[in-house]
């Protein structure tokens, strides 16, 4: 007889499950042409998103990248929203406007989004300098990848962060690719905590395939960064097992190395690990296949803005006037 | 305007003090930026701050623009009202993504949910014999980018009044501080206090011919209007206050009366803010010209070194006074 | 023009092509960019020219904008001649401090001593529903600087001549090319090559309205001239090539014919470069004209994502027809 | 009976000399009126820029600052286009075009003259790539100040140049103030060698106030980098003894600070060290200001360029044209 997994366990599963199911369902959307633009797809790399997730309150704020859905999903932006961002509907949690790139949700201190590669660092200490400025005990995390390193936004970031002492938790997601190149062709040090230390900020890596590692790991780093030791730097070792974007040949990796990465699928470490057996992962994953179903339905009734708004929300309407609400 | 006693203070002085006023006023305003703290600002603007508000409210940076600049759009994000100061405007193209990217974009791309009520100040302007990399004028090039509001006091009064109006703007707004005007001598009225950001003001009435300008140039184009006025040619002196959105019923209101028109722009003549104005005027009100367009800019080169090129590079009294002979009809000139 | 046999090509293949002979012809070329070696660029421009050219020549960098683009200046600075590629339009801004305050500077600031033989070439444009930071207009705001010259192929025989004629030059070139122009397809005559970079073209002869454009708005353009045609309004088309220096002979010639003008442009319409064509032509044409200056730009928003806001915001043929007809007389229109 | 000095010292001594004097007459015009706009004084820093010029031939490359009127000096810039330039005639070094922050010499290699904050490293690191690309063996020395350490061009450029191993070496003067922001208020982490190092660049650090320190050190750089080892970061710990510009009150560091440094004057150390006497300094000092006084003469009796030139050199003349050519 074995122990039933535990509800954390099966609440894990599901958040990662929630994730793969959401994007492979937009893959198919994209090619079926109601997703366009640019989809970056976050599968292979949800249990980082996931566990770091486990870690934060609802106060805290997220800043994330182009390749978002999964922190945005695990933050709580119900898939709904979400799927109707990913069509551009009004009901779209950008109200449309964003797409697959530009995610928000200012109720959820969901802060992008952002599709220029490290222009969330910057803001992810500003909103970090307010909390420190107004008292407030909150933690700012901000996801980014490998590639994000070598641009002197992450420079200036972490070195602003390290020297106030803010609250901030740099999250870097080193899938070892930035589009086509390799870590090692873009960084002339790998070792990413290594460079994080110099800025005399504490850092660790982590296993980010291995959910149960990174929710434990981003505990302690939280757990640092509001006790007010300053911002700390987690690098989760992570793979993307699908391309880039929906643009790309994969001229650069071997298949052999995908397939090696697959092997240690962090929804199947998962699984394993916390003894989900066949039976009941098809139990989630029914839950899971519902509500995205029920995201696309939603994304499909929803409603394009009305051109005439086209121009709304460049700026605030005169405050003078009643401000005009746009229809959500 | 106002009745109360006027005292003598410099533009400089006034800037100050609507920065003290903000900070006052209102505990979610502070300031950041490379030495504005211990050094007093590079060009003094801040001096005695520090000592007063304390190095977390007067916030000297490292040199690192972008990530100073987009902090400022993050702790805007997070509720707090930051007054970030990029020393000279050249430098500001260091933050170019921040401020275009991020700053301009996040309404509007997140469907009006998010606001960055943000106000930066930056130094702009030749005059100083500072060269190519520290004196250009870059506010009317910044003026093309959707989200972004640009005011330029060019008077005592607005030096003091802006900021307050800017920063209780819910969008972000540059602020651009030309570097020749911090020395600048009047009076201000005692009780002076914030102004509008909405409106072009008219500096000096006149029937024959409109002469549009901000900042600096505004003496300039008064002292050409002075020298045109012994020819008994009078101009009206608009000046603009906010490059963007401008403020386009005063400039129609005056071309209406007068029938001609000059812009005159420290710009770079090609793609500046006067090609704009320029191009509006011909657009919707062609058929109230007498004359062609006609504008006074800076010369399309990287501003040099020596004081006679550096005056030769930018917008002098004599040419605006040649180009508004130039538009009039030949009985009205001397 | 040629008599060679012409092949089917596309706009890639074109700039693919361009590059291939500059790394032939001259050992002094070499490419660096994000992802233009082994990935074969964001567009696949480059594909191939790895294998063909190896990674010294064809050089991939880390996420490093300013960084790279600087070190292509420095690189032409000791004689190489680099051709840069940075992504998209968007991400120049992180390399403008680089762009504007050394590579258009440099050789005016030395007095004449040093030269930048660099060609920066980027993505732009919207049309592919890329969003608020992949999707804009930038090359008519570039063009506002003096020490860049600004070209913008927007057919094929362009697409494939112009980058050779750019290394020629002594100073730096940004070239811009469509997001939305890659998959054009056409023919190409087998031994075209190098073209100048220093007039305009007119791409349609005709006497009652002058439609000035550049890059993917050439093609609306040329569709609103045939829809104008139908109303025998007879459109002359002009592709302007090069938006810094503009050809305003080609401009002025044109306008002097057909005494109408309309700008099409696909940057924000305020300071846009239709802006100064405007500005020009009210200026130095203005006893030539029949009527107001007129122009279809973007709308002043960040770019949706959306298709129907994306077209919504960008300039499209019934605006442009809709903007001439509103030029023409009652006599001429239908 | 002591051992006279040697040749090279009596050299060194009167580089940096040179420097002295030529920013003390500087500083007189300034006040006069003949030089304007911003000027940037070395002096106290002088040990830095001649030690490293020793170790660098004719045909190397050298990108310095706003403040590099010692460099261009000890990199072999005659004094009377120098002190040409500081007037802005046209027979200075720029054309007169640059004044004192741009100081440009193709001919002596010398690309700037620099304002903007760490404008200069790409630049460098790109001089560099041409060189390895044309299979030369040169090397480019980028000066540069401790707050460019924190601008996003200085990560990025370190990590390039580290990546493909370019000959650039990395030299920085740090002075322990930008402006009036002291180090410790600027960076996270002031160890600036080991900050280099986690760019997996070798890197070390010399006393910047002892000019046979600073020209041993940078010749064991300069080595290094010329050996093929790619980059080389050197710190030249130095300290300015006149405020930042001449708009500066000041007001941020203690007369004691700069009191205490000054007992460490490069001059007066390597007078003490090789042994020059008074009158051996003296005959030092009437050639140095000889050559000075010449230079205010040359640089007063140059002439404007004509207003008319004001448009030249934005860009190249037209090729098929005879080239036009600035009188010089
Ligand atoms: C400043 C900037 N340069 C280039 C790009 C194009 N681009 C988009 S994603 C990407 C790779 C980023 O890699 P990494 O940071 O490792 O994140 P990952 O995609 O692996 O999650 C690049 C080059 C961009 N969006 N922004
Ligand atoms: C990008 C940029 N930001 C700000 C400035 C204004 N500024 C000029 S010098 C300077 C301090 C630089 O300090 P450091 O690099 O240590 O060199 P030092 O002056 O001490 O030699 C500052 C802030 C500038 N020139 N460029
Ligand atoms: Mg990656
Ligand atoms: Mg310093």
């Amino acid at each position: 007889m074995t122990t039933p997994p535990s509800d954390h366990a099966v609440h894990l599963l599901r958040e990662m499950l929630r994730i793969r199911r959401f994007e492979e369902k937009c893959a198919e959307l994209y090619s079926a042409g109601q997703i366009r633009g640019f989809l970056h797809l976050y599968i292979g790399e949800e249990a980082v998103a996931v566990g770091v997730m486990q870690a934060l309150t609802p106060d805290d704020a997220v800043v994330a990248t182009y390749r978002e859905h999964g922190h945005a999903l695990a933050r709580g932006i119900a898939a709904n929203a979400l799927m109707a961002e990913m069509f551009g509907k009004q009901e779209g949690c950008s109200g449309g406007r964003g797409g697959s790139m530009h995610v928000f949700d200012a109720a959820a201190r969901f802060y992008g989004g952002n599709a220029i590669v490290a222009g969330g660092l910057p803001v992810a200490v500003g909103l970090a300098l307010a909390d420190a400025l107004a008292g407030r005990r909150r933690v700012t995390t901000c996801f980014f990848g490998d590639g994000a390193v070598a641009e002197g936004e992450f420079h200036e970031s972490m070195n602003l962060a390290a020297l106030w002492k803010l609250p901030v938790l740099f999250l870097c997601e080193n899938n070892l690719y930035a589009m086509g190149t390799h870590i090692e062709r873009a960084l002339s040090q790998q070792d990413l905590p290594a460079k994080a230390r110099t800025y005399g900020m504490p850092a660790d890596s982590v296993d980010g395939m291995d959910v149960l590692a990174v929710e434990e790991a981003a505990g302690q780093a939280v757990a640092s960064v509001r006790a007010g030791n300053g911002p700390f730097f987690l690098e989760a070792r992570t793979y993307r097992f699908r391309a880039h974007s929906m643009f790309d040949a994969e001229l650069y990796r071997d298949k052999a190395e995908v397939e090696a990465w697959k092997t240690r699928d962090p929804l199947r470490l998962l699984q394993d690990r916390s003894l989900v057996d066949a039976a009941g992962f098809a139990a989630i994953d029914a839950g899971v296949l519902l509500e995205i179903a029920d995201a696309v339905a939603c994304a499909e009734a929803g409603t394009w803005e009305p051109i005439a708004h086209l121009t709304r929300d460049v700026y605030t309407p005169a405050l003078e006037g009643p401000r005009e609400r746009r229809a959500r | 305007m106002s009745a109360a006693p006027a005292k003598r203070t410099t533009y400089r002085e006034a800037v100050r003090e609507a920065i003290r006023e903000a900070l006052l006023r209102d505990p979610r305003v502070f300031m950041m930026g490379e030495d504005v703290g211990r050094y007093g600002g590079a060009y003094a603007v801040s001096k005695g701050l520090l000592a007063e508000f304390g190095p977390e409210r007067m916030r000297d940076t490292p040199l690192s623009e972008s990530a100073f600049v987009g902090a400022g759009i993050g702790a805007a994000l997070g509720g707090a009202r930051p007054i970030v100061e990029i020393m000279t405007v050249n430098f500001s193209l260091l933050a170019l993504d921040q401020i275009v990217n991020n700053a301009a974009t996040l309404r509007h791309m997140s469907g009006g949910q998010l606001s960055v009520p943000l106000v930066i100040r930056m130094a702009t302007g030749a005059g100083r014999q500072l060269a190519a990399q520290h004196a250009h004028s870059l506010e009317g090039w910044f003026a093309h980018v959707p989200g972004l509001r640009i005011v330029v006091p060019a008077t005592l009064a607005d030096a003091r009044g802006m900021l307050w109006t800017a920063l209780e703007d819910p969008d972000p707004v540059l602020m651009f501080e030309h570097q020749t005007l911090y020395n600048m001598e009047g009076e201000l009225a005692e009780d002076a206090g914030p102004v509008d950001i909405d409106r072009a003001a008219v500096r000096r009435p006149g029937g024959d011919v409109t002469l549009i300008t901000y900042g600096a140039t505004l003496y300039t184009t008064l002292a050409a209007a002075e020298t045109l006025a012994a020819e008994r040619i009078e101009s009206e002196v608009i000046d603009l206050r906010t490059l963007r959105p401008l403020d386009m019923e005063t400039i129609f209101a005056s071309v209406r009366k007068t029938r001609r028109v000059v812009v005159i722009d420290e710009g770079w003549r090609s793609g500046s803010l006067s090609a704009e104005i320029l191009a509006r005027v011909a657009e919707s009100a062609f058929y109230d010209l007498d004359a062609p367009v006609a504008r006074v800019c800076s010369a399309e080169v990287p501003i040099p070194y020596p004081k006679h090129l550096e005056d030769a590079a930018l917008p002098q009294a004599p040419a605006i006074v040649e180009a508004v002979r130039a538009l009039m009809p030949a009985s009205v000139s001397r």
